[in-house]
Protein backbone atom coordinates (compact mmCIF):
# COMPACT_ATOMS: atom_id res chain seq x y z
CA UNK A 1 0.00 0.00 0.00
CA UNK A 2 1.24 3.38 -0.48
CA UNK A 3 0.29 5.75 2.74
CA UNK A 4 -2.05 8.84 2.06
CA UNK A 5 -0.44 12.09 2.30
CA UNK A 6 2.98 10.88 1.82
CA UNK A 7 2.87 11.95 -1.77
CA UNK A 8 6.92 13.52 -2.32
CA UNK A 9 8.85 12.79 -5.23
CA UNK A 10 10.96 9.69 -3.96
CA UNK A 11 9.49 6.35 -3.04
CA UNK A 12 10.70 4.80 0.08
CA UNK A 13 9.97 0.90 1.06
CA UNK A 14 9.04 1.14 4.22
CA UNK A 15 9.28 -2.42 6.48
CA UNK A 16 7.38 -2.97 10.17
CA UNK A 17 8.61 -5.77 12.35
CA UNK A 18 7.10 -6.89 15.82
CA UNK A 19 5.04 -4.45 17.74
CA UNK A 20 5.59 -1.70 15.10
CA UNK A 21 4.20 -4.46 12.54
CA UNK A 22 0.86 -4.83 14.95
CA UNK A 23 0.58 -1.15 16.03
CA UNK A 24 0.27 -0.32 11.99
CA UNK A 25 -1.73 -3.47 11.10
CA UNK A 26 0.62 -3.78 7.89
CA UNK A 27 4.27 -5.35 7.44
CA UNK A 28 5.02 -3.07 4.93
CA UNK A 29 4.33 0.14 2.87
CA UNK A 30 5.25 2.67 0.28
CA UNK A 31 6.09 5.99 1.15
CA UNK A 32 6.70 8.99 -1.00
CA UNK A 33 8.91 11.85 0.46
CA UNK A 34 10.89 15.04 -0.67
CA UNK A 35 13.84 14.17 -2.41
CA UNK A 36 16.48 15.27 -0.06
CA UNK A 37 14.85 13.53 2.62
CA UNK A 38 16.45 12.18 5.84
CA UNK A 39 15.77 9.68 7.74
CA UNK A 40 14.48 11.86 10.39
CA UNK A 41 12.52 14.31 7.80
CA UNK A 42 10.91 10.23 6.73
CA UNK A 43 9.92 9.50 10.31
CA UNK A 44 8.32 12.78 10.90
CA UNK A 45 5.96 12.30 7.89
CA UNK A 46 5.04 8.93 9.63
CA UNK A 47 4.31 10.22 12.73
CA UNK A 48 1.67 13.12 11.08
CA UNK A 49 0.08 10.55 9.08
CA UNK A 50 -3.17 9.10 10.13
CA UNK A 51 -2.79 6.02 12.78
CA UNK A 52 0.58 6.62 12.92
CA UNK A 53 1.28 8.67 16.06
CA UNK A 54 2.34 5.55 18.24
CA UNK A 55 5.90 5.83 16.18
CA UNK A 56 8.53 6.76 18.65
CA UNK A 57 10.64 9.96 17.41
CA UNK A 58 13.98 8.07 18.00
CA UNK A 59 12.96 5.25 16.39
CA UNK A 60 15.45 2.92 15.05
CA UNK A 61 16.17 2.44 11.45
CA UNK A 62 17.75 0.77 8.60
CA UNK A 63 18.49 2.04 5.71
CA UNK A 64 19.01 -0.68 2.80
CA UNK A 65 19.60 -3.32 5.51
CA UNK A 66 22.00 -1.14 7.39
CA UNK A 67 21.27 0.50 10.98
CA UNK A 68 21.22 4.35 9.62
CA UNK A 69 21.87 7.51 12.03
CA UNK A 70 18.43 10.08 11.27
CA UNK A 71 20.82 12.34 8.89
CA UNK A 72 20.89 9.91 6.90
CA UNK A 73 19.82 10.74 3.17
CA UNK A 74 17.37 8.61 0.99
CA UNK A 75 17.25 7.67 -2.26
CA UNK A 76 14.54 6.64 -4.15
CA UNK A 77 13.97 3.21 -4.08
CA UNK A 78 15.69 2.75 -0.41
CA UNK A 79 14.42 0.16 1.74
CA UNK A 80 13.52 1.62 5.14
CA UNK A 81 12.83 -0.71 7.82
CA UNK A 82 11.44 0.52 11.40
CA UNK A 83 13.24 -1.12 14.39
CA UNK A 84 11.81 -2.08 17.49
CA UNK A 85 13.39 -2.76 20.18
CA UNK A 86 15.64 -6.28 19.29
CA UNK A 87 15.02 -9.29 21.43
CA UNK A 88 17.59 -12.07 20.15
CA UNK A 89 19.22 -14.55 22.21
CA UNK B 1 26.88 1.02 9.35
CA UNK B 2 28.32 -2.36 8.40
CA UNK B 3 31.67 -1.95 6.54
CA UNK B 4 31.75 -4.25 3.81
CA UNK B 5 34.07 -7.08 4.66
CA UNK B 6 35.51 -10.21 2.61
CA UNK B 7 34.15 -12.97 4.00
CA UNK B 8 35.75 -16.21 4.45
CA UNK B 9 33.29 -18.58 4.77
CA UNK B 10 35.28 -21.33 6.30
CA UNK B 11 35.90 -19.28 9.46
CA UNK B 12 32.51 -17.36 9.48
CA UNK B 13 28.81 -18.43 9.10
CA UNK B 14 25.84 -17.05 10.31
CA UNK B 15 22.09 -18.53 9.96
CA UNK B 16 18.65 -17.07 10.47
CA UNK B 17 16.29 -19.92 9.74
CA UNK B 18 13.37 -21.65 10.47
CA UNK B 19 14.73 -25.19 11.02
CA UNK B 20 15.29 -26.62 14.83
CA UNK B 21 19.02 -25.84 16.03
CA UNK B 22 19.48 -29.26 17.91
CA UNK B 23 22.53 -30.80 16.96
CA UNK B 24 22.83 -28.38 13.87
CA UNK B 25 25.14 -29.97 11.95
CA UNK B 26 27.03 -26.88 9.89
CA UNK B 27 28.62 -26.32 12.97
CA UNK B 28 30.56 -29.15 12.52
CA UNK B 29 32.46 -27.41 9.90
CA UNK B 30 33.52 -24.64 12.81
CA UNK B 31 37.26 -24.75 13.74
CA UNK B 32 40.71 -26.71 12.01
CA UNK B 33 43.90 -28.33 13.42
CA UNK B 34 44.66 -25.85 14.19
CA UNK B 35 42.35 -25.15 17.09
CA UNK B 36 42.76 -26.69 20.68
CA UNK B 37 39.42 -25.52 21.77
CA UNK B 38 35.70 -24.97 20.90
CA UNK B 39 32.69 -23.59 23.02
CA UNK B 40 29.16 -24.02 21.96
CA UNK B 41 26.77 -21.94 23.82
CA UNK B 42 22.99 -22.89 22.78
CA UNK B 43 20.14 -20.12 23.90
CA UNK B 44 16.60 -22.06 25.02
CA UNK B 45 13.37 -21.14 25.40
CA UNK B 46 12.62 -20.99 29.59
CA UNK B 47 9.67 -22.48 31.01
CA UNK B 48 9.39 -18.96 33.08
CA UNK B 49 10.80 -15.71 32.12
CA UNK B 50 10.29 -12.38 34.80
CA UNK B 51 8.10 -14.86 36.31
CA UNK B 52 5.83 -15.05 33.98
CA UNK B 53 4.81 -19.09 33.28
CA UNK B 54 5.69 -19.33 29.32
CA UNK B 55 3.95 -21.51 27.02
CA UNK B 56 5.09 -20.82 24.09
CA UNK B 57 7.03 -18.16 21.51
CA UNK B 58 7.63 -16.92 18.18
CA UNK B 59 10.63 -14.66 16.89
CA UNK B 60 10.42 -12.79 14.27
CA UNK B 61 13.52 -11.16 11.46
CA UNK B 62 14.12 -9.04 9.36
CA UNK B 63 15.94 -11.81 7.82
CA UNK B 64 17.98 -10.47 5.19
CA UNK B 65 19.53 -7.98 7.79
CA UNK B 66 19.22 -10.16 10.67
CA UNK B 67 21.73 -12.67 8.86
CA UNK B 68 24.11 -9.68 7.40
CA UNK B 69 24.39 -8.57 11.19
CA UNK B 70 25.10 -12.06 12.39
CA UNK B 71 27.13 -12.58 10.06
CA UNK B 72 29.10 -9.00 10.91
CA UNK B 73 29.47 -10.12 14.34
CA UNK B 74 30.73 -13.08 13.91
CA UNK B 75 33.96 -11.20 11.67
CA UNK B 76 34.15 -8.67 14.46
CA UNK B 77 34.76 -11.34 16.90
CA UNK B 78 37.78 -12.28 15.22
CA UNK B 79 39.12 -9.20 15.10
CA UNK B 80 38.47 -8.60 18.53
CA UNK B 81 39.56 -11.77 19.83
CA UNK B 82 41.90 -14.46 19.38
CA UNK B 83 39.83 -16.93 17.80
CA UNK B 84 39.89 -18.79 14.28
CA UNK B 85 36.26 -19.01 13.36
CA UNK B 86 32.87 -18.24 14.82
CA UNK B 87 29.90 -19.57 13.52
CA UNK B 88 25.89 -18.40 14.75
CA UNK B 89 22.93 -19.62 14.18
CA UNK B 90 19.48 -17.84 15.24
CA UNK B 91 15.92 -19.16 15.04
CA UNK B 92 12.87 -17.99 13.61
CA UNK B 93 9.25 -18.99 13.74
CA UNK B 94 7.32 -21.21 16.46
CA UNK B 95 9.42 -22.09 19.17
CA UNK B 96 8.23 -24.61 22.17
CA UNK B 97 9.84 -25.01 25.75
CA UNK B 98 13.37 -26.39 25.41
CA UNK B 99 13.91 -25.69 21.84
CA UNK B 100 16.99 -23.91 21.21
CA UNK B 101 16.80 -20.78 19.87
CA UNK B 102 20.41 -19.38 19.02
CA UNK B 103 23.61 -21.09 18.91
CA UNK B 104 27.24 -19.49 18.90
CA UNK B 105 30.37 -21.50 17.87
CA UNK B 106 33.72 -20.50 18.19
CA UNK B 107 37.04 -22.10 17.67
CA UNK B 108 40.88 -21.02 18.56
CA UNK B 109 44.27 -22.92 19.24
CA UNK B 110 43.82 -21.77 23.09
CA UNK B 111 40.40 -21.96 25.13
CA UNK B 112 40.68 -18.17 26.95
CA UNK B 113 39.68 -16.22 23.68
CA UNK B 114 36.84 -18.96 23.07
CA UNK B 115 35.34 -17.89 26.26
CA UNK B 116 35.40 -13.93 25.67
CA UNK B 117 34.41 -14.21 22.04
CA UNK B 118 31.58 -16.46 22.90
CA UNK B 119 30.09 -13.87 25.80
CA UNK B 120 30.84 -11.13 23.25
CA UNK B 121 29.22 -12.36 20.18
CA UNK B 122 26.09 -13.20 22.51
CA UNK B 123 26.43 -9.73 24.09
CA UNK B 124 26.23 -7.61 20.47
CA UNK B 125 23.63 -10.15 18.94
CA UNK B 126 21.35 -9.94 21.53
CA UNK B 127 21.54 -5.76 21.64
CA UNK B 128 22.19 -5.69 17.45
CA UNK B 129 20.47 -8.27 15.39
CA UNK B 130 16.95 -7.37 14.08
CA UNK B 131 15.06 -10.12 15.71
CA UNK B 132 11.69 -9.60 18.10
CA UNK B 133 10.30 -12.11 20.56
CA UNK B 134 6.48 -12.63 21.08
CA UNK B 135 6.30 -14.90 24.24
CA UNK B 136 2.90 -16.48 25.44
CA UNK B 137 1.92 -17.08 28.76
CA UNK B 138 -0.05 -20.00 30.67
CA UNK B 139 -2.63 -17.29 31.40
CA UNK B 140 -3.24 -16.69 27.92
CA UNK B 141 -1.82 -13.38 27.32
CA UNK B 142 1.08 -11.87 25.13
CA UNK B 143 3.82 -9.65 24.93
CA UNK B 144 6.54 -8.59 22.16
CA UNK B 145 9.52 -8.88 24.43
CA UNK B 146 11.67 -5.67 24.90
CA UNK B 147 8.89 -3.39 23.62
CA UNK B 148 8.33 0.01 25.97
CA UNK B 149 5.46 -0.88 28.37
CA UNK B 150 2.70 1.90 26.49
CA UNK B 151 3.03 -0.49 22.96
CA UNK B 152 2.76 -3.46 24.41
CA UNK B 153 -1.06 -3.73 24.48
CA UNK B 154 -3.71 -4.53 21.76
CA UNK B 155 -3.15 -2.53 17.90
CA UNK B 156 -4.53 1.03 17.59
CA UNK C 1 40.72 -34.08 50.85
CA UNK C 2 37.31 -34.93 48.74
CA UNK C 3 34.44 -34.92 50.71
CA UNK C 4 31.62 -37.61 49.89
CA UNK C 5 28.83 -35.79 48.66
CA UNK C 6 25.18 -37.14 47.17
CA UNK C 7 25.75 -36.93 44.04
CA UNK C 8 22.05 -36.16 41.53
CA UNK C 9 23.32 -38.13 38.23
CA UNK C 10 20.61 -35.80 36.70
CA UNK C 11 22.55 -32.62 37.96
CA UNK C 12 26.03 -33.83 37.80
CA UNK C 13 27.95 -36.82 35.72
CA UNK C 14 31.73 -37.25 34.78
CA UNK C 15 33.53 -40.12 32.66
CA UNK C 16 36.46 -41.32 32.07
CA UNK C 17 36.44 -42.96 28.23
CA UNK C 18 38.70 -44.54 25.84
CA UNK C 19 35.35 -43.76 23.78
CA UNK C 20 35.32 -41.28 21.18
CA UNK C 21 33.89 -37.88 22.78
CA UNK C 22 32.61 -36.42 18.68
CA UNK C 23 28.84 -35.67 19.32
CA UNK C 24 29.04 -37.76 22.77
CA UNK C 25 25.27 -37.90 23.42
CA UNK C 26 24.68 -38.61 26.87
CA UNK C 27 25.48 -34.71 27.03
CA UNK C 28 21.97 -34.02 25.79
CA UNK C 29 20.94 -35.11 29.29
CA UNK C 30 22.45 -31.97 30.76
CA UNK C 31 19.93 -29.33 31.18
CA UNK C 32 15.63 -28.52 32.41
CA UNK C 33 12.94 -27.10 31.40
CA UNK C 34 14.25 -24.21 33.69
CA UNK C 35 17.40 -23.77 32.04
CA UNK C 36 17.42 -21.06 29.70
CA UNK C 37 21.24 -21.54 28.58
CA UNK C 38 23.50 -24.01 27.77
CA UNK C 39 27.55 -24.00 27.36
CA UNK C 40 29.90 -26.33 25.77
CA UNK C 41 33.37 -26.82 25.80
CA UNK C 42 35.85 -29.49 23.67
CA UNK C 43 39.26 -29.56 23.87
CA UNK C 44 40.86 -30.73 20.77
CA UNK C 45 44.21 -32.10 20.18
CA UNK C 46 46.35 -29.47 18.39
CA UNK C 47 48.87 -30.54 15.59
CA UNK C 48 51.48 -28.19 17.08
CA UNK C 49 51.91 -27.87 20.66
CA UNK C 50 54.63 -25.07 21.92
CA UNK C 51 56.14 -24.86 18.95
CA UNK C 52 56.24 -28.45 17.97
CA UNK C 53 54.61 -30.72 15.33
CA UNK C 54 52.58 -33.24 17.32
CA UNK C 55 51.58 -36.20 15.39
CA UNK C 56 49.72 -38.04 17.68
CA UNK C 57 49.52 -38.53 21.96
CA UNK C 58 47.82 -41.00 24.37
CA UNK C 59 46.32 -39.96 27.66
CA UNK C 60 46.64 -42.08 30.30
CA UNK C 61 44.35 -41.95 33.83
CA UNK C 62 43.83 -43.04 37.61
CA UNK C 63 40.97 -44.06 35.85
CA UNK C 64 38.74 -44.71 38.77
CA UNK C 65 40.03 -41.84 40.86
CA UNK C 66 39.82 -39.27 37.90
CA UNK C 67 36.62 -40.39 37.66
CA UNK C 68 35.83 -39.55 41.39
CA UNK C 69 37.40 -36.47 41.05
CA UNK C 70 35.66 -35.37 37.90
CA UNK C 71 32.26 -35.62 39.32
CA UNK C 72 33.54 -33.59 42.71
CA UNK C 73 34.44 -31.08 40.53
CA UNK C 74 31.27 -30.99 38.64
CA UNK C 75 29.51 -30.79 41.44
CA UNK C 76 31.65 -28.01 43.43
CA UNK C 77 30.74 -25.98 40.49
CA UNK C 78 27.09 -26.18 41.30
CA UNK C 79 27.76 -25.24 44.61
CA UNK C 80 30.22 -22.02 43.10
CA UNK C 81 27.73 -21.17 40.17
CA UNK C 82 24.23 -20.27 39.49
CA UNK C 83 24.60 -23.68 37.22
CA UNK C 84 21.73 -26.15 37.29
CA UNK C 85 24.14 -28.98 36.02
CA UNK C 86 27.49 -29.52 35.16
CA UNK C 87 28.53 -33.10 33.09
CA UNK C 88 32.16 -33.57 31.93
CA UNK C 89 33.81 -36.14 30.09
CA UNK C 90 37.81 -36.94 29.47
CA UNK C 91 39.10 -39.36 26.59
CA UNK C 92 41.85 -41.46 27.55
CA UNK C 93 43.93 -44.02 25.34
CA UNK C 94 45.49 -43.23 21.81
CA UNK C 95 43.79 -39.79 20.08
CA UNK C 96 44.94 -38.84 16.81
CA UNK C 97 45.01 -34.96 15.64
CA UNK C 98 41.23 -32.88 16.21
CA UNK C 99 39.90 -35.65 18.17
CA UNK C 100 37.90 -34.68 21.33
CA UNK C 101 40.18 -34.94 25.16
CA UNK C 102 37.96 -33.41 26.89
CA UNK C 103 34.30 -32.25 26.75
CA UNK C 104 32.13 -30.27 29.51
CA UNK C 105 28.86 -28.99 29.63
CA UNK C 106 27.05 -26.90 31.68
CA UNK C 107 23.76 -25.31 31.88
CA UNK C 108 21.35 -22.44 33.84
CA UNK C 109 18.31 -20.52 33.30
CA UNK C 110 20.56 -17.80 32.69
CA UNK C 111 23.88 -17.67 29.90
CA UNK C 112 26.38 -15.66 32.68
CA UNK C 113 27.01 -18.36 35.10
CA UNK C 114 27.15 -21.20 32.32
CA UNK C 115 30.42 -19.21 30.88
CA UNK C 116 32.01 -18.49 34.57
CA UNK C 117 31.39 -22.52 35.75
CA UNK C 118 32.65 -23.61 32.88
CA UNK C 119 35.88 -21.67 32.69
CA UNK C 120 36.62 -22.68 36.49
CA UNK C 121 35.93 -26.48 35.72
CA UNK C 122 37.93 -26.77 32.90
CA UNK C 123 40.82 -24.98 35.22
CA UNK C 124 39.76 -27.14 37.74
CA UNK C 125 40.50 -30.39 35.63
CA UNK C 126 43.86 -29.52 34.40
CA UNK C 127 45.12 -28.66 37.63
CA UNK C 128 43.53 -31.74 39.77
CA UNK C 129 42.16 -34.53 37.67
CA UNK C 130 45.12 -37.46 37.62
CA UNK C 131 45.49 -37.69 33.49
CA UNK C 132 49.13 -37.43 32.14
CA UNK C 133 49.54 -36.95 28.76
CA UNK C 134 52.51 -38.67 26.18
CA UNK C 135 52.75 -36.67 23.10
CA UNK C 136 54.71 -37.86 20.08
CA UNK C 137 56.42 -35.94 18.00
CA UNK C 138 56.68 -35.68 13.87
CA UNK C 139 60.48 -35.90 14.56
CA UNK C 140 60.37 -39.04 16.79
CA UNK C 141 60.80 -38.21 19.71
CA UNK C 142 57.78 -37.64 22.57
CA UNK C 143 57.64 -36.69 26.35
CA UNK C 144 55.11 -36.58 28.85
CA UNK C 145 53.80 -33.49 28.49
CA UNK C 146 54.11 -31.76 32.47
CA UNK C 147 56.70 -33.96 33.90
CA UNK C 148 59.94 -31.89 34.96
CA UNK C 149 62.49 -31.67 32.25
CA UNK C 150 64.49 -34.11 34.49
CA UNK C 151 62.39 -37.01 34.43
CA UNK C 152 61.00 -36.95 30.80
CA UNK C 153 64.13 -38.73 29.04
CA UNK C 154 64.44 -42.26 28.98
CA UNK C 155 63.38 -44.88 32.07
CA UNK C 156 66.23 -45.91 34.38
CA UNK D 1 55.70 -57.68 42.84
CA UNK D 2 56.95 -56.45 46.65
CA UNK D 3 59.83 -54.13 47.28
CA UNK D 4 62.93 -55.23 48.06
CA UNK D 5 64.23 -53.84 51.60
CA UNK D 6 60.45 -52.61 52.26
CA UNK D 7 59.46 -55.43 54.53
CA UNK D 8 57.13 -53.67 57.12
CA UNK D 9 54.23 -54.45 59.31
CA UNK D 10 51.64 -53.12 56.87
CA UNK D 11 51.17 -53.70 53.03
CA UNK D 12 50.33 -50.75 50.71
CA UNK D 13 49.45 -51.23 47.45
CA UNK D 14 51.14 -48.51 45.08
CA UNK D 15 50.83 -47.59 41.97
CA UNK D 16 52.42 -45.86 39.15
CA UNK D 17 51.29 -43.49 36.48
CA UNK D 18 52.91 -41.60 33.68
CA UNK D 19 56.68 -41.10 33.54
CA UNK D 20 56.72 -42.28 36.74
CA UNK D 21 55.64 -45.95 35.28
CA UNK D 22 58.18 -45.45 33.10
CA UNK D 23 60.73 -44.15 35.41
CA UNK D 24 60.59 -47.22 37.37
CA UNK D 25 59.57 -49.70 34.65
CA UNK D 26 56.33 -50.82 36.42
CA UNK D 27 53.04 -49.72 37.03
CA UNK D 28 52.03 -51.48 40.62
CA UNK D 29 53.68 -52.67 43.63
CA UNK D 30 53.24 -53.82 47.01
CA UNK D 31 55.34 -52.14 49.63
CA UNK D 32 55.33 -53.06 53.26
CA UNK D 33 56.23 -50.01 55.54
CA UNK D 34 56.01 -50.12 59.40
CA UNK D 35 52.92 -49.65 61.20
CA UNK D 36 52.00 -46.24 61.75
CA UNK D 37 53.49 -45.12 58.85
CA UNK D 38 52.55 -41.91 57.29
CA UNK D 39 52.59 -40.94 53.53
CA UNK D 40 55.77 -39.40 53.84
CA UNK D 41 57.68 -42.00 55.56
CA UNK D 42 56.39 -44.08 52.68
CA UNK D 43 57.55 -42.11 50.07
CA UNK D 44 60.97 -42.05 52.05
CA UNK D 45 60.81 -45.64 51.80
CA UNK D 46 60.89 -45.82 48.57
CA UNK D 47 62.87 -43.34 47.63
CA UNK D 48 65.67 -45.34 49.28
CA UNK D 49 64.99 -48.61 47.05
CA UNK D 50 67.06 -49.83 44.76
CA UNK D 51 66.44 -47.89 41.50
CA UNK D 52 63.67 -44.98 42.66
CA UNK D 53 66.22 -41.98 43.66
CA UNK D 54 64.35 -40.40 40.61
CA UNK D 55 60.99 -39.90 43.18
CA UNK D 56 60.67 -36.03 43.77
CA UNK D 57 60.47 -36.56 48.01
CA UNK D 58 57.61 -34.21 47.21
CA UNK D 59 56.16 -36.42 45.30
CA UNK D 60 51.64 -35.97 44.90
CA UNK D 61 50.03 -38.67 46.64
CA UNK D 62 46.35 -40.06 46.86
CA UNK D 63 45.42 -43.08 49.15
CA UNK D 64 42.52 -44.34 48.35
CA UNK D 65 41.85 -42.53 45.25
CA UNK D 66 41.94 -39.22 47.46
CA UNK D 67 44.34 -36.63 47.90
CA UNK D 68 46.09 -36.83 50.49
CA UNK D 69 48.77 -34.90 52.70
CA UNK D 70 52.29 -36.06 53.48
CA UNK D 71 51.44 -36.63 57.65
CA UNK D 72 48.28 -38.80 56.51
CA UNK D 73 48.50 -42.14 58.09
CA UNK D 74 48.64 -45.74 56.29
CA UNK D 75 46.58 -48.66 56.78
CA UNK D 76 47.23 -52.10 55.86
CA UNK D 77 45.48 -52.97 52.75
CA UNK D 78 46.00 -49.01 51.42
CA UNK D 79 45.92 -48.18 48.21
CA UNK D 80 48.53 -45.45 47.73
CA UNK D 81 49.10 -43.66 44.02
CA UNK D 82 52.29 -42.01 43.04
CA UNK D 83 51.13 -39.07 40.75
CA UNK D 84 53.65 -37.46 38.10
CA UNK D 85 52.54 -33.33 37.31
CA UNK D 86 48.91 -33.75 35.58
CA UNK D 87 47.86 -32.41 32.23
CA UNK D 88 44.63 -33.56 31.66
CA UNK D 89 42.45 -31.27 29.65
Amino acid sequence: MTLDGLDGDISIRTLLFGVYAERAALRECSARVAAGSTVSDLVEELRRAEGWSWLPRRVVVAVNQSYAEGGTRLSDGDEVALIPPVAGG
Amino acid sequence: MTVAREVDASRIRAWITPDSLENFAPLAACGSEADGAALVFEGRVRATNEGREVSSLAYEAYAEMAEQELEAICGEALDRFAVSSAFAAHRVGELGLKEVSVVVKVAAPHREPCYAASRWIIEALKSRLPVWKHERYADGSSVWVGAPAAASGAGP
